[in-house]
């Protein structure tokens, strides 16, 4: 009885670790979908984004003592300018329904920022400076990392100010006409390369946060970050349901607390080997994801 | 704890623009002495996260063959003596088909006697498979080129190929003398635990064959999941301790330490190891620091005693103890150590294993007395192998290496660093 | 030759189709009507299993069709175009046949290669047979995607031709086109019922349906309201109520 | 002459894994898988020569009836889901394969020593070429002869109607489904294909590699697959082997001069192509610039 309390304590512990941890999940899994959204294109290169963001505001703390509120935005700025950068190179001037191409160019941006960032630091992981580290609440028998919380509640302010922007602005108007109707669209007289980029910059605001998010959760950023967590992010996108941002949130979260209990009980070997099991079964239970709608156009 | 960084940052930006100046100074300078130059051709990662290894291993191998010209260059068969020449130094990304690559252009583009890579064990592993097996076997169509290696660290790679030698320092002995010591010195611990990175070869195989064993053979009590058959010969227990305690290993791209930690929290160990390279060793020390484990001792990897680790997290890796084959602590190795950083590298244990081959490279050849024409490459390169196989001693930059011809393997002197106050102490000599 | 029984199709809550019963004769022409939003494409859809049915069966030929995938159907005779035309615009005009001609019954028709084929293949004389029918038989080599949007019509319809049906199911063949074209096409289709195919025209262009059809249905809300002979659907009043204030029929 | 041997051999190899991926775009398919099938190849080909002591030949010809296998099996989820979400499942098989390996072990002790894979150690010394005194020449024939028979058959298939059936799939499933084109028989047996030929690749990889570790089989890999035949356009089976040439050519040997900044170009110069050459560089254009090229030769030299 004792014991297994214990075991209750450490598994529920694990849980909300993971959930907390999730969220950043969930935030690199919602730029994939705006952008999906948007554009029906995937955009490989975004968690490079992201996490290159990361990189440029520790950059800027190194040059001048700032506080890390100012991190966080500057990372968001920074991640904002390379979406659009990444927009200009691999997307807006690809024929709009040659998906392979643009596919492709954003892989080649990926290649690209993961190894400029190599260039930039020699490869070495970097102490990235976590706010309140100290900050460790111990509630009855449960550790709560203080960090955490606070990356936790900086992701939903994110995600509410984005849904915001999305469904009560006339750029999030915008947004979601092109992305269902790109000609109906195009002849109520929107630019869609200007909506476009406008979505890549704030998936790349939202994604700078989400770099900077991970970067102060681990402690650190390297280079070698960067591929597991885009396979994270798609692995959350899909689950989620492609072109869903609520479905993004609580697949990243899931995902997150999911990966956290098979470490606890089956070990590092067979942790992601669970994951990617998760998404086979919600593809053959649940092909279209969470919130995923079927699209069917004859 | 930030400013350290900074100032950090700063110097390696400086450093680097030197590194150019001198690389591009080098060149012509080694490709324009003499007629006749004893060429050699080195490789490493100079792209990809292990950057860093390439770079320090080539400013190290550069600037010690520079020295090594300034004072003469080396003895040749016929009593002339000629400059040491590093043909390039490529860039094999640390993936097997681009070590391949390289070591048959070596061999069968260039006169190189012997090609000094490469980073990454599991490069290595590949490119040793590559070469002949044994001297002389006419069945064997494998590459008949000799490597001399200053970073394929994993255990017992060299004995894949005779043609393959390695500098690297014999972990088994290095951590049998640190528990030993650590031993006498600290009464108070007892029991111990650890993880390790399960996606690297050389952290995995190293922990749970070797750094446990060596701690469980010397009194330190394994606190972590039960292993009957854990004990203290090397590889004893070895694949049982590797399932039971799979849930306290990680990943190298790893984000999120914290079941581990507290796993291994819940132990209450007095020591805990961290067989694990900078990026994850990093976080999973700074996630120790979050969930505040009071461990007495902290040991880690070889491989994290560099510059990347304090780059990384300095003050998480306060007091953590690594056996190194590489410390500035005699003369040769402090000089060593400002020349290479001129040139814009570090001098760690991997780096300082390259400076210490070229002068490896010096005594074989004029032991080889080798004539360093362009037609007599093939047997040059023969007769340096063999060479290189009889050195049975040299003088390292630490003290001196035994060599045995045999394996192709080195027994370096090492010593024990610790991380005070945000730089690596030397806080034993074993010598 | 066809029948439909108490066939249904609901999108969510909305019936695109309700209860609809029909009989075609073998050889006829048998005309659908109806305004926009009648139910129409859906029942091509349905009869050519591109998306099953919510209740109700089709017979064709005595068999029923509904456990039979789209590519099955066509191999038990029944094929169709589409409203807004869907060609293989990456494959030549004679690709587009050729991918059509074979999958009927015979599967031997291998060529060394595509020029080969093209000269001396098994099935050749069939296919530009169908190129001619088209009107296309010079621009056999080019691309689909490079035909003018005429063009691109008549190829679907020689493309559903080449397999072969007994049951044809035209989805507004005519819309977008001009007179001459629409004269043209219906000679076309003519040709194609004395091949002996059974022909089902949906249609807004009335003078063409009027002039070629047999019988006509016509639909309203996804459910028959009438059907008859060409003259006796221009009398019924039902249907003119229908189609009143309905602008469109181009 | 090795090294270049070496590097002939290199792109031999990724052509191949570069086709396998280009028999599922024709379909439509894009395909994250083939890293995965490749690495089976490669393991269950060594595991053949090295624990079982098979000539190789044969252990090839299982390997790729092992993968073709796999891939049929995998053939049949992979037709319900299209698009991104087909990208992201296959990728996500892939990783279940190298994390398969990361785990898989199986050694045995033969003349004293342990060999065989041995989980995050790797497989090491597949060294059947060099043990049985293959020279640099004859590996590159043997390679070399299986390429040019793969791109044979495919662009033979392509002349086929098989090969107009596979295009029109990938154009139009609904349009193939409504001419009479069982579009589940055609999928499957494309993503069959594409097994087949990457087990092929992958046996042959491995012992040119002589080590196999998971490390070798990460999305980086599935990744160049699916790159092969875009960068190089599917408008023709030579488009693969252009790009496999373009890649590991140029970008990753022939750029050895630049030193660092090497990998950095390499990203660069993919996002440029694709801007420049949408439809990829051996695109129908290139090919009837080139056409109109040896007419104009034939005709002089007629004249």
């Amino acid at each position: 009885m004792d014991d297994f309390w214990f075991e209750f304590v450490e598994i529920t512990q694990s849980v909300g670790d993971g959930f907390l941890f999730g969220s950043t999940y969930a935030l690199i899994g919602i730029g994939f979908t705006l952008i999906f959204g948007a554009m029906g294109k995937l955009n490989i290169a975004y968690a490079a984004t992201a996490i290159a963001g990361a990189y440029s505001s520790l950059a800027v703390f190194m040059l001048f003592d700032v506080s890390l509120v100012i991190i966080f935005i500057v990372s968001a700025i920074c991640s904002a300018i390379l979406g659009y950068l990444v927009y200009l190179a691999c997307f807006r001037f690809i024929p709009v329904h040659n998906h392979l191409a643009a596919l492709m160019a954003s892989v080649g941006g990926l290649f690209f920022i993961d190894e400029g960032i190599v260039h930039a630091t020699r490869g070495s992981p970097l102490n990235f400076p976590s706010m309140f580290s100290e900050a460790y609440f111990e509630v009855g028998p449960y550790g709560i990392r203080g960090d955490l919380l606070f990356v936790f509640f900086i992701g939903l302010i994110s995600t509410g100010v984005l849904l915001y922007v999305l469904f009560r602005t006339r750029l999030g108007l915008a947004t979601r006409a092109v992305a269902q109707q790109d000609v109906a669209a195009r002849l109520c007289g929107m630019s869609i390369h200007s909506t476009n980029s406008t979505t890549f910059a704030v998936a790349g605001l939202l994604g700078g946060i989400a770099g900077a998010m991970t970067a102060a959760a681990v402690g650190i950023l390297s280079p070698v970050m960067m591929l597991p967590l885009t396979i994270k992010g798609l692995i959350v996108t899909v689950i989620g349901g492609l072109g869903s941002i609520p479905g993004a949130i609580i697949a990243g979260l899931f995902v997150g607390s999911f990966e956290n209990v098979v470490m606890y009980f089956r070990g590092i070997d067979e942790r992601d080997m669970y994951v990617v099991a998760l998404l086979f079964i919600f593809l053959v239970f649940r092909p279209n994801g969470l919130f995923g709608k079927t699209i069917t156009r004859d | 704890m930030i400013r350290k960084g900074v100032e950090k940052m700063n110097k390696f930006t400086k450093l680097a623009g030197i590194a150019v100046l001198a690389v591009t100074v080098a060149m012509p300078l080694a490709a324009s002495a003499g007629d006749r130059s004893v060429k050699v051709l080195g490789w490493g990662a100079k792209s990809g996260p292990l950057k860093s290894f390439g770079v320090n291993s080539e400013a190290a191998l550069r600037s010690a063959i520079a020295q090594i010209n300034a004072a003469g260059g080396v003895k040749l068969g016929d009593g002339s003596s000629a400059p040491l020449e590093v043909v390039s130094y490529e860039d094999s990304a640390c993936k097997k088909d681009q070590n391949i690559a390289i070591l048959r252009k070596t061999a069968s583009t260039t006169d190189a006697i012997v090609g000094m890579g490469a980073t990454c064990s599991g490069s290595c592993q590949a490119m040793f498979g590559v070469l002949q097996k044994k001297i002389g076997d006419a069945s064997d169509s494998g590459v008949q080129m000799p490597i001399l290696s200053d970073t394929c660290i994993r255990p017992g790679l060299a004995k894949i190929s005779e043609w393959a030698f390695r500098n690297v320092p014999n972990e088994v002995a290095m951590y049998d003398q640190l528990f030993a010591w650590l031993r006498s010195e600290n009464p108070g611990v007892k029991t111990f635990s650890g993880g390790t990175e399960t996606d690297q070869g050389h952290s995995f195989i190293t922990h749970t064959a070797i750094i446990v064993q060596a701690a469980v053979r010397h009194g330190f009590e394994w606190v972590g999941p039960s292993v009957p058959e854990l004990g203290p010969d090397v590889k004893q227990g070895m694949k049982e301790l590797q399932a039971a305690a799979k849930t306290q290993h990680w990943l190298m791209g790893d984000t999120n330490y914290s079941v581990q930690v507290r796993k291994i929290k819940k132990q209450d160990p007095d020591m805990i190891l961290v067989s694990s390279h900078p990026f994850s060793a990093c976080g999973f020390l700074k996630e120790m620091k979050r969930q505040k484990v009071n461990q007495k001792l902290l040991v880690g990897l070889t491989s994290s005693a560099s510059q990347e680790t304090l780059n990384g997290c300095m003050s998480a890796a306060e007091g953590l103890i690594i056996p190194t084959g590489f410390a500035p602590i005699t003369p040769e190795a402090v000089s060593a150590n400002e020349i290479v950083s001129k040139a814009g590298g570090f001098l760690d244990l991997h780096s300082a294993a390259a400076w210490e081959n070229a002068y490896l490279v010096k005594t074989a050849v004029e032991k080889a007395g080798i004539s360093a024409t362009s037609d007599t490459v093939a047997e040059d390169r023969r007769k340096f192998r063999d060479a290189l196989a009889s050195i049975s001693g040299t003088a390292g930059l630490i003290g001196p290496v035994t060599r045995d011809g045999a394996t192709g393997e080195a027994s370096k002197p090492y010593v024990y660093v610790q991380v005070v106050n945000g730089e690596w102490k030397v806080i034993h000599d074993p010598r | 030759m066809l029948e439909v029984k108490s066939l249904s199709k609901n999108f969510g809550g909305v019936k695109a189709v309700r209860e609809l019963d029909l009989a075609v004769n073998a050889g006829d022409i048998f005309g659908v009507i109806g305004p926009n939003g009648s139910g129409k494409s859906t029942l091509v859809n349905l009869i050519s299993g591109v998306f099953p049915a919510t209740a109700g069966e089709i017979l064709f030929q005595g068999q029923s069709l509904s456990s039979l995938s789209p590519h099955a159907r066509v191999k038990a005779g029944v094929a169709r175009t589409f409203q807004n035309i869907r060609l293989f615009p990456g494959l030549t005009v004679w690709q587009n046949l050729w991918v059509a001609r074979n999958s009927a019954e015979d599967t031997r028709a291998e060529g060394i290669s595509y020029r080969w084929f093209r000269k001396s293949g098994p099935v050749k004389n069939e296919i530009d047979a169908m190129l001619e029918f088209s009107g296309l038989a010079d621009k056999g080599d080019e691309l689909a995607s490079s035909l003018a949007f005429g063009e691109q019509r008549r190829l679907e319809l020689a493309r559903a031709a080449a397999t072969k049906p007994r049951l044809l199911l035209l989805d507004e063949p005519a819309a977008g086109m001009n007179h001459d074209e629409i004269r043209d096409l219906d000679k076309r289709i003519r040709q194609l019922r004395q091949q002996g195919m059974t022909i089902i025209l949906i249609e807004h262009v009335m003078d063409l349906v009027m002039g070629i059809t047999d019988r006509i249905a016509v639909l309203n809300f996804g459910s028959k309201i009438a059907e008859g002979e060409p003259a006796a659907i221009q009398e019924n009043k039902s249907v003119q109520e229908a189609y009143l204030g309905q602008s469109d029929g181009d | 002459m090795d090294y270049y041997l070496n590097l002939i051999n290199t792109i031999g190899i990724h052509t191949l894994l570069g086709l396998s991926a280009y028999v599922l775009l024709l379909t439509g398919q894009l395909s994250m898988a083939q890293a995965g099938f490749f690495a089976v190849g490669a393991y269950s080909a060594s595991v053949l020569t090295v624990i079982f002591g098979w000539s190789i030949l044969p252990a090839i010809g299982l390997a790729m009836l092992i993968t073709g296998f796999l891939a049929f099996l995998v053939g049949f989820p992979a037709l319900r889901v299209r698009g991104l979400m087909l990208v992201v499942a296959t990728l996500a098989f892939g990783e279940f394969v190298r994390l398969f390996f990361h785990n898989f072990r199986w050694r045995v002790t033969q003349d004293g020593v342990e060999v065989g894979p041995d989980g995050t150690m790797g497989f090491s010394e597949i060294r059947y070429f060099a043990e049985h005194g293959w020279t640099s020449w004859e590996v590159a024939s043997l390679i070399w002869i299986f390429v040019i028979i793969v791109m044979a058959l495919i662009w033979w298939a392509d002349q086929t109607r098989s090969g107009a059936v596979l295009r029109a799939v990938g154009e139009d499933e609904l349009a193939a489904g409504t001419v009479g084109i069982d579009v589940t028989v055609v999928k499957v047996a494309a993503m069959t294909a594409g097994g087949v030929i990457a087990g092929l690749g992958g046996s042959l990889y491995a012992h040119q590699i002589t080590m196999l570790d998971h490390h070798a089989f990460t999305v980086l890999l599935a990744t160049f697959a699916i790159a092969y035949p875009i960068l190089g356009g599917v408008s023709n089976v030579f488009g693969t082997l252009v790009a496999v040439i373009f890649i590991q050519g140029l970008l990753v040997e022939g750029l050895r001069f630049l030193g660092d900044w090497r990998m950095l170009l390499f990203g660069a110069l993919i996002v440029v192509v694709m801007n420049l050459k949408p439809r990829g560089l051996f695109d129908s254009q290139t090919l009837r610039w080139i056409k109109n090229v040896l007419r104009l030769r034939l005709s002089r030299r007629l004249s």
